[in-house]
């Protein structure tokens, strides 16, 4: 089953790429961007019966290697 | 807010009781929350020293080449030609265990701050490390992030890493050390100061927005680690490397021109320990308009922007009729810049905030009434000089061995993930040399720079071990051929207020200022780190081996006569200095017998700085094709090593009688070291003369390290498993 | 010969190139900065190692889309001699006066170290301080310098030859899959490339790390040494 | 409108991140994973009075500077 962990900076976390990139898609004329923030996702394929079940194994993934929760939030959906 | 402030909550902020009540003398009333916030972080152990101040007060700081001792951001020492070289060491050990890559990173970026505040291009970087036992599950995690840290730190803002250590122990398991040194070039004339001069004078705040990043870090350094680490975690702050290159970029051409009347930057206690030490210095009175402060999150308070600790920032008072010029370089480079207050005739740091004043408190009490504790002490007896014990597995098993563990193994993997080369000026790089060689541009000069301290001599003896630390970091300036000048310090120690470790810190500087006096070699900055335990879970408290890491600067009149460690071909190789077989916690006693016991080698100053002296002169002469001292492993790995660095072998004369020949190769004799030569009978009997004890080891030659016995290991061998370690450690497979 | 270094914000190795450019042709390179819009009379524009604007998003991205880069690619169209180390290999190919990618190190760390190139194509203004198949040192030093380009545009670089070096052992032996002889994986071991007249140059290593006998060693000489007896003739 | 931007690397194109990743879970016990790829999401707020601008506004990014086309795709999607 195909799942996608979504990996982001917690809230107040400062995000030294979004920042820039907002900068940049500034000056390139995008304007009146508010916040913009760099995250990751992590697409995997897991051996599972049923999208609880994949779920479940996405965040086991997460909390073991995927996200460093001292900084990072993630979130796990079924994608197919 | 609707918190009540008494004692209870002080001491959730860290003020003792005593402390507290200090607090509502001075004040004559009940602080506000952020006045609260503010006394705790100024009195907190990282921001007032007040458990080690006295003891740091006996350390020698002077010497006709010092230009700013301790008490500036940074150390300044004059290397001639109209420049002076600036440095410091800092520790980031708490925040690189919670988050190790962030937690070096802005390590990195708070030491480079401390010295480009003062007006140097910072031109080089070392880290001393001290990491878990390499067999924890926890250490792995560790050291990948920190050395990955401070790399990217490092190589974004473009300063080169030149140097540094690492050591594995246990007692580092829960309690990493992660110490940050950087230097910097000035011309002599344009040193900047954090006094704060000019009642009315604006006060300017540049670099990155604040958040609400490490709210109290300050106090959370300064607090045991245990199980509650983890509710901690919030406070951990994140690094922006491209942020700190334009703010040395832009804080060097505003320096360029008279602009600036004080500059500090915003290091622990950010907007509070600035504008308090900017303002306490200058004697003057400080005034914040905390709606001006450039903010990155909304709705925060007083408190939280007083104590935030973003980084990337500084702050600075200007001449008034330059703010405009000053703001345009800022805009330039596209960092924040505003007025936030001005220097008053007050005497004391008003805070206002959306109208209101936050806090209002006397500077000069704030600073003169700060705690200052002679803790009580207990001095341990140190261990008695063990004698050799017998050599269970000869001599070529044990070079094996010792050459393949963790504290010896080629740190070729770390190094190599930082850019040491940036810069064009890099003569010697890590493992060539005994200490790194970086020219200064557009001179001849080199600095010779290096990080010593051998924690398990200090576990056992802090005296010897302090000594030990600045012996060593002196010897190996010494043996690159360059004049070591002086020294910076990061003290890493547990919990002061318990006796035994108090009484390691007071003998640990005792022995430090022994060997910087008899070295003509002062402490010229430093810093603290206590409370680096870890309280398990049934609350018995682990403290780390005591550590007080030296930093050292020495200067060569031309970089390109510098020595380093490899071996060329056909030269007589000579020992200087005696050789007594010093097992006691050496490392072959640990890797070999499993023993960590008696007495640290003998520290004999004299004899130190005597050799020292020798070696240097010889090298002055032309005489030293190779140099290297002699420290963890002894002899036979300070021979191994030469022989590694350039794939030239040697043969080695069989050894003197009188000494077990395991304790000759592989005790940790002090003040020694190797010297390949062309002529070995010149050397000896220039060592005659001089009264210094020397002789031929042998000969370089062939591509194997060969003993009088028939043993033989080839150099790529020697390499192979000096290699092996770190990639499988870190399950990287070669 | 007279050269110009581009600047942007986050630039490391800008001082660096500046050095070597004055010590071999004896001229000071004139810094632009990356708000300018005209790069006056210049034989050549080179730009330096860094990290522009931090590399956040992909290395080099962010400065390719600078001010100054509408200037050089007019300055490559009439025929301008471009050179790119390091972050500057990167802001071209972001730019697309370079064909292909560089991707992360295959080891995923950062890597300085020494390395040595192979010189495979001695015709260039770049490389005829060499003569095909010789091998010099150059220190590297990047996170991001995995060449990569699709199929085709392999085979055309081959075909036309534009790999300017290789990555080698130090005596010249090419293995894709080894690192230590290709230390950050890059497709065909490939260091350096030309543009389709030969006249933009990027690569990955620093010669101008070493051109300075105090410093070690002049391994990095010919490059320049070259590139003055090309544009100044 | 707050939009997604997802970017990953081309099919054909090797992704050591996603390969040691991949790795590393499997020695953390996570077996049975196919490939796992590790791809990069923008998190922007548009201004855009509907949906399809917003998405027209983010693939102009995506374009201009978000992906780098040689080595990535994109897509766009609106989150709130
Ligand atoms: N162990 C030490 N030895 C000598 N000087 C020290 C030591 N620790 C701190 N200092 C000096 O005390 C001053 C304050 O140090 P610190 O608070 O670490 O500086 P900063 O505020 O820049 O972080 C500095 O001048 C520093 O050099
Ligand atoms: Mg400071």
């Amino acid at each position: 089953m195909k799942i996608r962990v979504y990996v982001s900076l917690k809230e107040g976390v400062l995000d030294p790429q979004g920042k820039a990139i907002g900068h940049a898609l500034n000056s390139l004329g995008f304007q009146g961007l508010g916040e913009v923030r760099v995250n990751r996702v992590v697409d995997l394929d897991v051996p599972a019966d049923d999208s609880s079940a994949a779920i479940a194994k996405g965040e086991a993934m997460a909390r073991a290697l995927l996200a460093n929760e001292v900084i990072e939030d993630y979130s796990v959906e079924v994608v197919a | 807010m609707t918190v009540t402030i008494d004692a209870k909550l002080a001491q959730s902020f860290g003020l003792t009781g005593g402390e507290y009540d200090k607090l509502l003398t001075i004040m004559g009333r009940t602080p506000s929350f952020a006045e609260l916030g503010i006394f705790s972080v100024m009195w907190s152990e990282h921001c007032s020293y007040k458990s080690s101040r006295v003891h740091l007060k006996t350390l020698p700081t002077k010497a006709p080449w010092v230009i700013h001792g301790p008490g500036e951001n940074a150390g300044v020492v004059d290397i001639g030609e109209g420049l002076a070289a600036i440095f410091k060491m800092e520790s980031h050990n708490h925040p690189s265990f919670i988050e190790p890559y962030q937690g070096a990173a802005t390590g990195v970026g708070g030491i480079l701050r401390d010295v480009f505040t003062m007006g140097a291009r910072p031109v080089a970087n070392l880290n001393a490390l001290r990491f878990g036992d390499a067999k924890h599950s926890g250490t792995r995690r560790v050291v990948d992030g920190v050395v990955r840290g401070i790399g990217g730190y490092g190589n974004c803002v473009g300063v080169p890493t030149v140097g540094g250590e690492v050591n594995f122990h246990k007692a580092y398991d829960g309690n990493p050390l992660v110490n940050a040194m950087t230097v910097g070039i000035a011309r002599k004339d344009k040193i900047f100061l954090s006094a704060a001069a000019g009642i009315g004078n604006p006060v300017v705040y540049v670099g990155s927005k604040t958040g609400r990043d490490g709210i109290h870090g300050a106090t959370m350094s300064s607090a045991e680690f245990d199980d509650k680490a983890a509710s901690k975690r919030p406070t951990v702050q994140v690094g922006d490397p491209f942020i700190e290159k334009l703010l040395i970029e832009a804080c060097l051409e505003l320096m360029a021109t008279d602009a600036i009347v004080a500059i500090q930057d915003m290091g622990a206690a950010g907007l509070t320990s600035s504008a308090v030490e900017m303002a306490g210095k200058g004697g003057v009175g400080i005034e914040l308009n905390l709606d001006a402060v450039p903010q990155r999150e909304p709705n925060m308070t007083a408190y939280e922007m007083m104590l935030s600790e973003s980084q990337e920032r500084m702050l600075m008072v200007l001449k008034p009729e330059r703010t405009e010029e000053a703001r345009r370089i800022f805009e330039k480079w596209e960092l924040d810049f505003a007025i936030v207050g001005k220097l008053t005739d007050s005497g004391h740091i008003t805070v206002i905030h959306n109208g209101v004043t936050e806090a209002n408190i006397p500077l000069a009490p704030l600073a003169d009434e700060a705690p200052i504790y002679n803790r009580p002490m207990v001095h341990a007896e140190p261990p008695r000089h063990i004698s050799p014990p017998a050599d269970p597995v000869g001599i070529e098993h044990a070079l094996l061995t010792l050459i393949g563990c963790p504290d010896l193994a080629s740190r070729s993997w770390i190094w190599n993930q930082y850019d040491g080369s940036v810069g064009g000026n890099t003569a010697r790089r890590p493992g060539a040399a005994d200490a790194a060689i970086v020219r200064v541009d557009g001179t001849r000069l080199g600095l010779a720079l290096t990080t010593d301290c051998t924690p398990r001599y200090c576990q056992a003896d802090p005296k010897a071990g302090g000594a030990q630390a600045v012996a060593e970091a002196w010897r190996n300036i010494t043996a690159t051929g360059a004049k070591p000048l002086a020294v910076t310090d990061n003290l890493n120690f547990g919990n002061p207020e318990r006796p035994e470790i108090m009484g390691q810190f007071a003998d640990a500087i005792k022995g430090m200022g022994d060997a910087c006096r008899a070295l003509d070699f002062p402490v010229v900055s430093g810093n603290v780190s206590l409370y680096n335990e870890t309280r398990s879970p049934t609350g018995l408290a682990q403290a780390i081996l005591p550590t007080p890491a030296i930093g050292a600067l020495g200067v060569i009149a031309d970089a390109s006569k510098s020595i380093g460690l490899a071996m060329p071909d056909n030269h007589d190789l000579v020992l200087v200095g005696e050789i007594r077989g010093e097992l006691g916690q050496s490392l072959w006693l640990r890797e070999i017998c499993h023993k960590e016991e008696g007495a640290p080698p003998r520290i004999d100053l004299v004899a130190e700085r005597h050799n020292g002296d020798f070696v240097r002169a010889q090298i002055e002469a032309g005489h030293v094709a190779a140099c290297h001292d002699i420290a963890d492993g002894g002899l036979m790995i300070t021979i191994a090593e030469m022989v590694m660095a350039s794939g030239v072998g040697c043969e080695l004369l069989a050894p003197p009688h009188g000494l077990p020949i395991h304790a000759f190769w592989y005790g940790e004799d002090q003040a020694c070291y190797v010297i390949a030569t062309k002529n070995a009978k010149a050397m000896l009997s220039a060592a005659e003369k001089a009264h210094v004890p020397a002789r031929k080891l042998g000969h370089s030659k062939g591509t194997s390290l060969k003993m009088a016995d028939g043993m033989s290991v080839s150099a790529s061998r020697l390499r192979e498993i000096n290699e092996a370690f770190f990639p499988k450690f870190m399950g990287e497979g070669a | 010969m007279k050269a110009g270094i581009v600047v942007f914000p986050g630039t490391n190795r800008e001082r660096d190139m500046a050095h070597a450019l004055k010590l071999i042709t004896g001229h000071a390179p004139r810094m632009i900065w990356h708000h300018e819009t005209s790069l006056g009379d210049l034989d050549l524009v080179v730009l330096p190692g860094g990290f522009s604007f931090g590399d956040y998003l992909r290395s080099g991205a962010m400065a390719a889309h600078s001010p100054i880069m509408a200037e050089i690619r007019r300055f490559a169209e009439k025929g301008g001699h471009i050179l790119g180390v390091c972050n500057g290999f990167q802001v071209l190919t972001e730019s697309h006066l370079l064909p292909g990618a560089l991707l992360r190190n295959a080891g995923l760390r950062f890597l300085s170290q020494d390395c040595h190139l192979k010189v495979e194509n001695a015709t260039t203004p770049y490389t005829r301080g060499w003569k095909s198949g010789d091998v010099f040192r150059a220190p590297l030093a990047h996170g991001d310098g995995n060449y990569t380009a699709s199929p085709e545009t392999l085979q055309r670089l081959e075909g036309e030859g534009r790999v300017a070096f290789r990555y080698s052992t130090a005596s010249g032996h090419v293995s894709h899959d080894d690192r230590h002889a290709n230390p950050n994986g890059s497709a065909l071991s490939i260091a350096g490339i030309l543009s389709e007249n030969g006249r933009v140059c990027g690569l990955m290593p620093h010669p101008e790390n070493l051109v300075d006998p105090e410093i070690g060693a002049t391994d990095g000489v010919p490059l320049f040494k070259g590139l003055v007896e090309a544009l100044v003739a």
